[in-house]
């Protein structure tokens, strides 16, 4: 066996910078083992959620991230836990790498009281240490981001800030505003645009009148990077934290793609066909993609990636099973948390004039 | 015969469109996706790019598009997905398209409809389970309708689309599927319902409700338990929030004596607490037997799990309880 | 001593930056132009630009980077130009500052405050002349506080800044060049006015005025009127908007029988509104003699002419007609 | 006397155009007259607004446009009435060339019935036909202008729309979104910005992270041009409607100057030095820089240019007068025009409750 491979990433495409990241990534084994790992249980994870919606425990809005799991899993390996990750609703996958369990999410899509927000969130607005959601607004998520990035700043910290949006936010105003702010006042912010080709039906080209996204920023630098290789994705990030620790905010823009509709109600075969969805499961699903590379390289076995498959199906199978059967929250914690520290003796009117719950 | 309320917005919106070919539709997937909720389910396919447009996620952009597009002399009927994205756009609404009117004395009139599901839907969580009846209501300028029924969706939209103002619109998520009764005369092509008129859903001779939206049927629902006890509630569905409709609210509650107001949006400030207050200032007041009550959402952000929601919006229990209340029964 | 409401809000913000270095101003124009309206004049040279940083004028931009850093535990005190400008920025308001502490299930705390002045100034017409009291009071999960005095902005503003949740906090351009006597303890420099705390500017057994910001003003000078007539009025400053002070208001009613309520913004759904709900459903409601009266600004845009805005904003003679009527007395 | 005169303009810079307007700009002794005019009238009503504001007849913001003159002339002059015009609340001197009297204009400022808006309006909401305000929410005005450029087009019009927004507004996230969607639609919008060099008390360098505003619109293409030379504003213009009547919209930037400051309320010295002025004044002031060029061409005559001058001066005064003694609108008024065509019966509310006026 091997302890490391040298991978050969497609290459960057790079706006208004005169270096790029490197072209030549390295892989050891224990990274290959954690990337294959994280990468896959995101993926059952995610079908785990789908079955638990289409069983009706989960309600509401549910998008999955099964395709783009090479930009989480590629993402977190250039970070640390210090540093500040802020995406939209698409967000079950960056919990997990993030450091919630599996069970945190499944329950919180479940609404159970072990869910990592108490079940009061949702698959949308999912929190833990500097993981700040999970936001269900198209592009709010990237101005809160900057100001996350000056705080870091801010307290002297040299941690970063990565702010997560789509294709289709990416045409939303406000990006625009964090974007000159940012490089104004020079945060130490990395924009990253998850352009998985479509905001709900609408094709990037029908929303988007440039969607050379990683130039989008004008005047602040970008790069392409293929989305779909957790390689490229890290080192990518790399280069980036490093450079807006010097020189102030940065975008990427990570090519990838999302198998499943949208949200669970949409079928997401409208407007685009099942083929171009199998063409890109076949030729550049992250997860199949990364294990053949690595087995080919001699990092990883058929037999260990055949095992982790079984635990980690076993994992996610408990997870679920808890998920199911775990509490929903006391009633009376409809009212806890809308303000921290109240005064002790506030009351919280409900939905007719004879009910006044107490708080926290 | 008996119609949905998606597809009673969908043929308003389809026969408003052949009318007048000023008259147009945008939004974020209103063209080929047929709509988020499919209240505009083949309008594009049978108008094409013209009469109905996709836009970006850019409501600020689009909607203030639409304002423009209204001020030169066209007739949007600009979606947003649903009312809480109207957050991003508010400004456009209230100090665009609301106020031009006036601060050109006249010279330009801004004839807009803004309408999208408004409120709560289900497991949608709190970033978008806000009812913005009131913040909306508040602004002169605007004309406000929530409908119940598919009547009224149809002959509010109509007259909603043939205003010479803006008109906010609120819809129901949760309401779209729901079928109602729909008489000949609301499926003419010229059924308008007038803004500024409520309709006495159910009358009755011991206690006024008054409700829009979804939660007329939360009134009906405990109209119909209440029967069994004796009491007989008269059901008001506002229809318009701006202008209210205070005759009607006063000349009823001076029938029953007795008053509950219904809405699934916060109390604080809400649509309730603009019906207390203009009863309270009416020759109404000296007719009250008993103080006026609210049933609101509880006064939280939305949570996400079932049971929670549940208890976050008013039910037909909570609707019993004020009325037993009110009443002074058990 | 004497101090303006600007110097008031000034001290504040001054001793707070002091006292945490978690605490920095960001907003258009408060460094090195001292303030639109000069309330942070000094602070910029003062303290220089990590604490005090001008922003480009993009309130959603902005205003998201300042909740985000307070998510990341800073205090920021945002600062909008006029409260008009924060129609841009309302969904990071509502939905990221207001909602996200709930979301989270109490991981993320949002202590933020956003300030400025709010509602009419003089003749800059109606896109500038908004009162936001109603709207963002009707959110769970912000805390709005609306100072009428310089004690009460000194106090509300340091007490804002120190709170764990989001503040929204609405001055009066109006009154910032108006002076108050300032007592000792208001001047110590942790001198905080807890929220959902009203005060009662001038006790009287006749009626009841409730007010906040510039209104309690004008209710003062009607109360001192009407000592001429023999009606001793009791005022109460609200100070905080949410949480409302039910408590005081409640009881004043029940010693008065008669209640009046002055805000300068629409009636609709407005502060009077909510002030009459709750009286309606307290056990005051037995102990009104006369139904509540609201004094509200017209329900019009703003116009721009001089004669026009008076009309449109309440004055002493609205608040008089309103007492009298309500005692019935002429 | 020569009949026309040939003008070379300070170069034009280009962005994503391979060819601009033309260097050379021809204008008539009949042009001349009608520029000069126009530019002398707009700086002596603003003199005028301003020493009315000083004697306290007109109230509030006051934003006077003396210094930005050949933006507006030079426009009007390469479009028609049917085009439209929507601006910011820096607005007088677009409703004069809009068509609105030197009297319409100043008897909105002292809030009189004449006034344009009747008063309702004020200096920042004024209107005409074509002209859609006066807008006081920075930024606002720019997606209004996209839509009036839609309706021209959905008309079948071959009119076009100019938008119209400061450097300070330039950074604001709805421009980009209308921008976006604009191109996406191609509509026959021209978005101009004029750049004073402030936003308020903020120098453009500090509110932006790129000054180019002329390449802000990203993949709209844009062209600077001297905003101080009404010739090379107008050349500019006939060659912007030109294209964006074939090819959907472009951005211009007018490179100008403002003399007062923000408001009449900021003395404007504070953020920059009196010798600055003095010197935008002495070497690009637009009016004496075109008398200059117009007199030494022959063109037109001091003695002409004395005679223009004493009559505006009279014109103008006597606006002045009217606005100062013409009734404000009776009181009644407060409560029309709210809505269009209510219904018969409508009562507007007041103040207090025994209040309920009627409307129309
Ligand atoms: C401001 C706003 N507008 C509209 C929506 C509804 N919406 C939710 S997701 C979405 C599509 C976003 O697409 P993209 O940014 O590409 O992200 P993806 O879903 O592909 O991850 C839309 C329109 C919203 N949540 N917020
Ligand atoms: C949304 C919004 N934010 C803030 C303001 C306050 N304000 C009015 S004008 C102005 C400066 C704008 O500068 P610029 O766009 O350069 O235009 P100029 O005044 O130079 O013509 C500001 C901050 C406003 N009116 N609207
Ligand atoms: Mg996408
Ligand atoms: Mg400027």
């Amino acid at each position: 066996m091997s302890t490391e491979m040298t991978h050969e990433v497609v290459p960057y495409k790079l706006h208004r910078l005169e270096k790029g990241p490197n072209l030549q990534v390295k892989c050891t084994r224990d990274e290959a083992l954690k990337f294959y790992k994280q990468m896959r249980t995101i993926r059952v994870m995610e079908t785990t959620a789908s079955n638990l919606y289409k069983s009706k425990m989960i309600r509401g809005f549910c998008h999955l991230y099964s395709g783009q799991e090479a930009v989480a899993v590629g993402m977190e390996a250039s970070i640390t836990p210090d540093d500040s990750i802020i995406t939209a609703y698409r967000a079950h996958g960056w919990t997990y790498t993030r450091g919630v369990s599996v069970k945190g999410v499944l329950s919180e899509l479940t609404g159970r009281s072990t869910g990592c927000a108490s079940g009061k969130g949702g698959s949308m607005h999912m929190y833990t240490k500097n993981f700040y959601g999970g936001n269900g607004i198209v592009g709010a998520q990237v101005p809160l981001g900057a100001g996350i990035a000056l705080a870091h700043r801010y307290k002297g910290e040299d941690s970063v800030c990565i702010a997560l949006y789509g294709d289709g936010a990416a045409n939303q105003g406000q990006l625009f505003e964090a974007f000159n702010i940012a490089k104004l006042w020079d945060l130490p912010a990395i924009f990253v645009c998850e352009n998985n080709g479509f905001g709900m039906g609408t094709s990037a080209e029908r929303a988007a009148a440039s969607t050379a996204y990683y130039t989008r920023g004008d005047y602040v630098p970008g790069i392409w990077v293929d989305g779909m290789d957790v390689l490229a994705v890290k080192e990518a990030t790399r280069f980036a934290k490093d450079y807006v620790l010097k020189n102030g905010p940065i975008l990427l823009e990570t090519a990838t793609y999302r198998y499943h509709g949208h949200s669970m109600s949409d079928p997401g075969t409208s407007y685009r066909s099942r083929d171009e969805i199998q063409e890109v499961r076949q030729t550049r699903d992250p997860i199949g993609k990364f294990s053949e590379l690595a087995t080919a390289a001699g990092l990883l076995t058929k037999e260990e990636i055949k095992k982790m498959d079984d635990e980690i199906k076993k994992e996610v199978a408990a997870a679920a099973e808890a998920a199911k059967t775990d509490p929903e929250l006391p009633l009376e914690e409809l009212y806890t948390y809308i303000y921290k520290n109240p005064p002790a003796n506030t009351r919280v009117r409900g939905c007719d004039d004879t009910v006044w719950a107490p708080t926290k | 015969v008996q119609m949905a309320v998606r597809d009673a917005l969908n043929t308003a919106m389809d026969e408003e469109i052949e009318r007048d070919e000023k008259v147009f539709i945008l939004g974020e997937e209103v063209g080929q996706y047929n709509g988020a909720y499919k209240v505009t389910k083949g309008l594009w396919e049978k108008w094409g790019d013209k009469r109905v447009m996709d836009t970006p996620i850019t409501e600020m952009g689009f909607a203030g598009i639409a304002v423009g597009a209204a001020m030169a002399g066209l007739r949007p009927v600009c979606e947003f997905m649903t009312f809480n994205f109207s957050m991003q756009a508010i400004d456009q609404v209230i100090n665009s398209a609301a106020k031009t009117y006036y601060m050109s004395a006249g010279q330009v009139p801004v004839p807009i409809v803004f309408r999208g599901p408004n409120g709560a839907a289900a497991g949608v969580g709190a970033q978008h389970s806000q009812c913005f009846a009131s913040w909306y209501s508040q602004c002169p300028g605007l004309i406000v309708a929530s409908p119940y029924s598919s009547e009224d969706a149809r002959g509010l939209l109509k007259a909603a689309i043939r205003n010479e103002n803006p008109v906010v619109f609120l819809e129901n998520e949760l309401m779209y599927g729901t079928s109602f009764e729909v008489s000949d005369e609301a499926l003419g092509k010229d059924f308008l319902i007038p803004f500024g008129k409520a309709k006495i859903e159910r009358a009755g001779s011991h206690i006024t409700l008054v409700a829009h939206s979804k939660s007329v049927g939360l009134c009906l629902e405990a109209a119909n338990e209440l029967v069994g006890q004796g009491v007989e509630c008269e059901v008001i569905n506002l229809r318009t929030l701006r202008p209210l409709d205070d005759q009607t609210i006063i000349e009823s509650v001076m029938k029953t004596n007795h008053l509950v107001t219904v809405e699934s949006g916060w109390h604080h400030c809400g649509i309730g607490a603009e019906v207390v207050a203009l009863v309270m200032e009416s020759p109404a007041f000296n007719y009250l037997d008993a103080p006026v009550l609210r049933v609101t959402g509880a006064d939280v952000p939305m949570p996400y799990a079932k049971s929670l929601e549940d208890l976050a919006l008013p039910q037909v229990k909570n609707v019993l309880t004020a009325v037993r209340k009110s009443l002074n029964i058990s």
